[in-house]
């Protein structure tokens, strides 16, 4: 199976995140906003795994998708090192993504850090009327994707931690917020497990179905090597899911947040 | 290629097409590796771990990055031998590659039910699971003394009716010792190396990156220790020998043939390139085709010293 | 930096000005780096390995590459006790950095004649290698058992009247044992861990790419397996634990202080960046800065699990 | 110590070797002729050890150095990838270089494979009024650097393996050809081991002191591992001496071919 595609553009969006779009018809596709991609970073320094990047948004009719990657270790800096024309190793789309459900009218996606990627395609993809995001960056340096999110939804609200770029405070305050005024039929969380955990509570809270996406080192990020798991409840007990295969996309009271 | 070349070889009774076989706990029941390639290609697969019940597996991370390896504290998740039977083998009997069911337990007794089970289901072989390094009871400690590997297997050799091959741990003074301890009681293989334990830190957060604190380092780091282990243990005992440990494409399988190893297996080069294993069949090929070799059986032991 | 940033550790009684040392093999007799770098900058310098006549060392190639690893087969090649004394110490005692002599025997007779001799040499501690996996009689066959190590150890102790280390390999089933024997025997601090046998094969040739046919595996790709050692010896025995095997930057080497080793050295790293040992000695000291720690030794077993 | 030099020039000279032009005044102001670089690869694959590498020609005006590598396996490789501009850390000079005493009038380079690259700069460095070179190459197609030896040299003899281009056969045939006809002060030999065995051999026989350079593989590359050795005489016993070191050029007396 072929695995190997063309980098078309390769952009920074600030000093630690960049862009890449991938030339991909079968990818692109397929792929499902809340799914991701496991790429191979090369074997410099003897990096072995692939790395799990979701897919952030998706051009159907050019046959191209684009990933945003944030520069954390040794495996997203030889990431950054790949340049337009480049070939990339590339298996995907994997997993599970969001649920696109026509009867939910209203939805809010909320995000934090690299968890926002994956809502934007979600928000491209999803049939609601009244689509809200809330994105929370550490400050105003870190803020991307603005212009695209607010393309995408109804209703944008930015929060920083530090308040240098709009609101200052967390995501779920502002979430909570948004309840009070006007109900929603579902929500998103992508982003810090404290967030998401706060995020479930709240749709619980408020009584409204909501789906989370998970995050875990992986391996074989197929489903084969059970490394990847999250802890999720079943029928009377609970058990370890592989995030790369029944995720990354989650029910939100399915998981245990422990 | 060549028609005249012949990838076949005898794991003591067990005819494998071709001498490469998926590593145990790499490659799940197939499934999800059958949409990569067409799984008959492979010589045999080794399934994940199994237990007598289910088992829930050690907590979350459990993988870490290390220079040329990785190191997991997966634990033996698995749905249990019964599921296995009932939902995997009509799966994996779709394909025409050998099935060997990889078997662990806590206890002596739980190991001769396993075998004793695993003997009445459809499987090809059955490899015992004496070196598991990331569960508490029973596996490692038994798999890391000759006596503990003798006790086991003479007990459960009377409960098998197929090949009977014992998975040895690398963490132990002499692996000699292990290998011929497990041909004295009766093993008709040893395939090795399992994983060697390790550990992994973040300086950051100043904790273990593994859950479960201690891991098993695999991958091409380990190799020049797998591949000693396979040389001196093909020396000293009669039975075959598969080797494995960091192998990823045909250069480091040909390595193993020659050290002693009657067929290789490969785990984690997988997860790089789903495509691996293919290709070292694919490659072994080749190299015979280059160097004029017709059976791969006459590479088996071919080291010159 | 800032002055307030107290880099010394002590070993049993050996203080050091930092926990970088060099170790042993790797660094001659530090003559060859002195040319990259004031060797005064170093915690100490642990010499190549001495006997106590000449040896000729194994036949070659002794080194072969592997996965973020090196294999290699000197076999103890030195000029024997006393050219080292009267050569080389004198040479050394020309910086400010620890003498640490390291000494291997073929007998418990030799291993007490050496620590007699460097007893009476101007020497800051002795370092008893029972771990060379590349010389035929003594070394790793008693450190590979408890017993051995604990013979070897006690016998010697007499003779020492400066800080006593014992090398430790990780070729063995349980290291901690063997730590605890020596540590019963009396040895004033364990190091660990010397190299892990492993074999190369050229599939061109067919043959063993090192002369000895099986080496010792060392370098980033035995980082982990040699991480895991020190933490599980350091949680087994009180006195202090020199870590090493694979470090190469400051952030592998403050794994390792984390892991309870109150020193480390570093190796192979030092082939490939001559400027290794400089760079982590300032990169710890870096690290302490950012993180607000005033002493060294406040990293020592500081792992969170 | 820095140890970053930058590439001036990269230059492929056949299919499998290549040409690096480095700048560097210190490397060039102290080069000898048969002395060697050691040069890191960078460390893809988990390749940890530097290469070593002869220097193969010095513009001692310009401050550059030329290093000619052919590719054998990863290590060379990596550096057939680099380009001009990039930078490249190289340890170096190191190791004894082939000695030059005036009273040698009349010398004879042998050399054979990689073995040429040493020569060239010897046959430029060395004051002998009479300079032969006699070069062995396995066909036409692996011929290089025809030009610049016959510069630098008053009769290049060339000899393929297969009689491709010029002579056919053993460069030692030629080189007992020509003591034959005219006798020589000195020999200098770098190549193939058995090449050199013979190349020694001729020597005594014809009673001409002779240089050897050895090959090892290395790890340290500077004396301190004890990796490096080839087994030399002393007096009355032999020992393994370091090639990096002590080498990698020896006295042809020296060496014990075994
Ligand atoms: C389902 C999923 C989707 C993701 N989507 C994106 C995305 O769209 N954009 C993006 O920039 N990143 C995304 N990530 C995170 C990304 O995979 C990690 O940042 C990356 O693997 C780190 O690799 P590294 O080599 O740079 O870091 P390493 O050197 O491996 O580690 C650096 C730090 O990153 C953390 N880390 C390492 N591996 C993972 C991992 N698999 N998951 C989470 N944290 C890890 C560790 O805590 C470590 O401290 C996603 C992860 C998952 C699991
Ligand atoms: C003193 C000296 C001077 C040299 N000068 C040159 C030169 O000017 N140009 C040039 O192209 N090469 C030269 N070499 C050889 C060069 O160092 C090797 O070809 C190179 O190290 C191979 O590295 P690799 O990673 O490509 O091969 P590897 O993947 O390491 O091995 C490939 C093959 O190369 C051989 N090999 C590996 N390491 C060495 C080594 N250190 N010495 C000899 N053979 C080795 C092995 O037999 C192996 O089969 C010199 C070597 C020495 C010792
Ligand atoms: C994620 C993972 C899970 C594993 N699970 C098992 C297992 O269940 N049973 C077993 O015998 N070996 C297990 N192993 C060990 C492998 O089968 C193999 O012995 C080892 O990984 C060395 O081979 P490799 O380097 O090719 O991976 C596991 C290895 C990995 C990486
Ligand atoms: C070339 C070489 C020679 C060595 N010689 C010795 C020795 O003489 N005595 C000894 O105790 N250890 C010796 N060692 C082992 C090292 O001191 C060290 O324990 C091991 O290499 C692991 O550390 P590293 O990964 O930092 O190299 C040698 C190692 C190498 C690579
Ligand atoms: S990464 Fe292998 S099961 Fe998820
Ligand atoms: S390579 Fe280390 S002594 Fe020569």
């Amino acid at each position: 199976m072929n695995t190997k595609y063309k980098i078309v553009k390769a952009e920074h969006l600030n000093s630690d995140t960049f862009m890449l779009t991938v030339e991909s018809e079968i990818i692109s596709k397929r792929a499902r906003s809340g799914q991701i991609v496991n790429i191979k970073c090369g074997d410099e320094g003897g990096v072995l795994l692939r790395r799990p990047i979701s897919i952030c948004s998706v051009d159907r009719d050019k046959g191209t998708f684009d990933i945003v990657i944030q520069i954390r270790g040794k495996g997203t800096k030889i990431l950054s090192k790949y340049k337009a024309g480049d070939e990339i190793d590339i298996m995907g789309p994997l997993g599970q993504g969001f649920s696109l459900y026509p009867k939910h009218k209203k939805i809010i996606a909320v995000g934090g850090g690299i968890g926002i990627f994956p809502l934007l395609q979600l928000l491209k993809d999803h049939p609601a009327e009244n689509k809200k995001v809330i994105l929370g960056f550490r400050n105003k340096s870190c803020v991307i994707l603005e212009e695209e999110f607010k393309q995408a939804c109804n209703k944008l609200f930015i929060s920083t931690d530090d308040g240098s770029y709009c609101d200052k405070g967390l995501v779920t305050d502002i979430l909570r917020k948004e309840l009070d005024k006007e109900p929603a039929d579902m929500l998103f969380f992508c982003g810090p497990l404290a967030m998401m955990k706060v995020g479930v509570e709240i749709a619980k809270e408020y009584n409204i179905p909501c789906e989370v996406s998970m995050e875990q080192r992986m391996g074989c990020g197929i489903g084969a090597c059970l490394v990847c798991v999250c802890k999720t409840k079943n029928t009377d007990d609970w058990e370890y899911t592989q995030v790369c295969k029944k995720g990354p996309v989650f029910s939100g009271d399915k998981i245990i947040f422990d | 290629m060549s028609n005249n070349i012949d990838l076949k070889v005898n794991i003591a009774g067990l005819e494998l097409k071709n001498p490469v076989i998926a590593a145990s706990g790499c490659f799940g029941f197939g499934r999800e590796y059958s949409r990569y390639f067409d799984l008959s290609r492979l010589g045999g697969i080794a399934v994940k771990g199994l237990t007598p019940l289910p088992r829930k597996g050690n907590p979350p991370p459990r993988i870490a990055e290390t220079p040329s390896g990785i190191l997991n504290s997966v634990g033996l998740q698995n749905p249990g031998v019964h599921a296995f039977i009932e939902k995997e083998i009509p799966f994996l009997r779709g394909f025409n590659s050998a099935i060997i069911a990889n078997a662990s337990g806590n206890t002596i007794e739980e190991y001769e039910s396993m075998v004793e089970i695993l003997s009445n289901a459809d499987v090809d072989a059955i490899e015992l699971n004496l070196s598991c390094p990331n569960v508490k009871e029973g596996c490692l400690s038994f798999g890391s003394s000759a006596g503990g590997v003798y006790d086991v297997v003479s007990r459960v050799r009377k409960y098998a009716n197929k090949p009977l091959i014992v998975k040895l741990t690398p963490n132990v003074t002499d692996i000699t010792e292990i290998a011929k301890a497990a041909e004295d009681a009766g093993a008709d293989s040893v395939s090795l190396i399992n994983t060697i334990r390790g550990m992994a830190i973040d300086v950051k957060s100043r904790r273990p990156v593994l859950g479960n604190i201690t891991g098993g380092l695999s991958g091409p780091a380990v190799k020049p220790v797998a591949l000693r282990m396979v040389y001196e243990v093909s020396k000293a005992v009669k039975i075959p020998v598969i080797g494995m440990g960091g192998i990823s494409n045909c250069t480091d399988a040909i390595e193993f043939l020659l050290a002693g190893a009657s067929a290789v297996m490969i785990g984690t080069a997988g997860f790089e390139n789903p495509m691996a294993w293919v290709e070292t069949i694919d490659g072994i090929e080749a190299y015979m085709t280059a160097n004029s070799i017709d059976s791969v059986t006459e590479l088996i032991g071919g080291l010159i010293v």
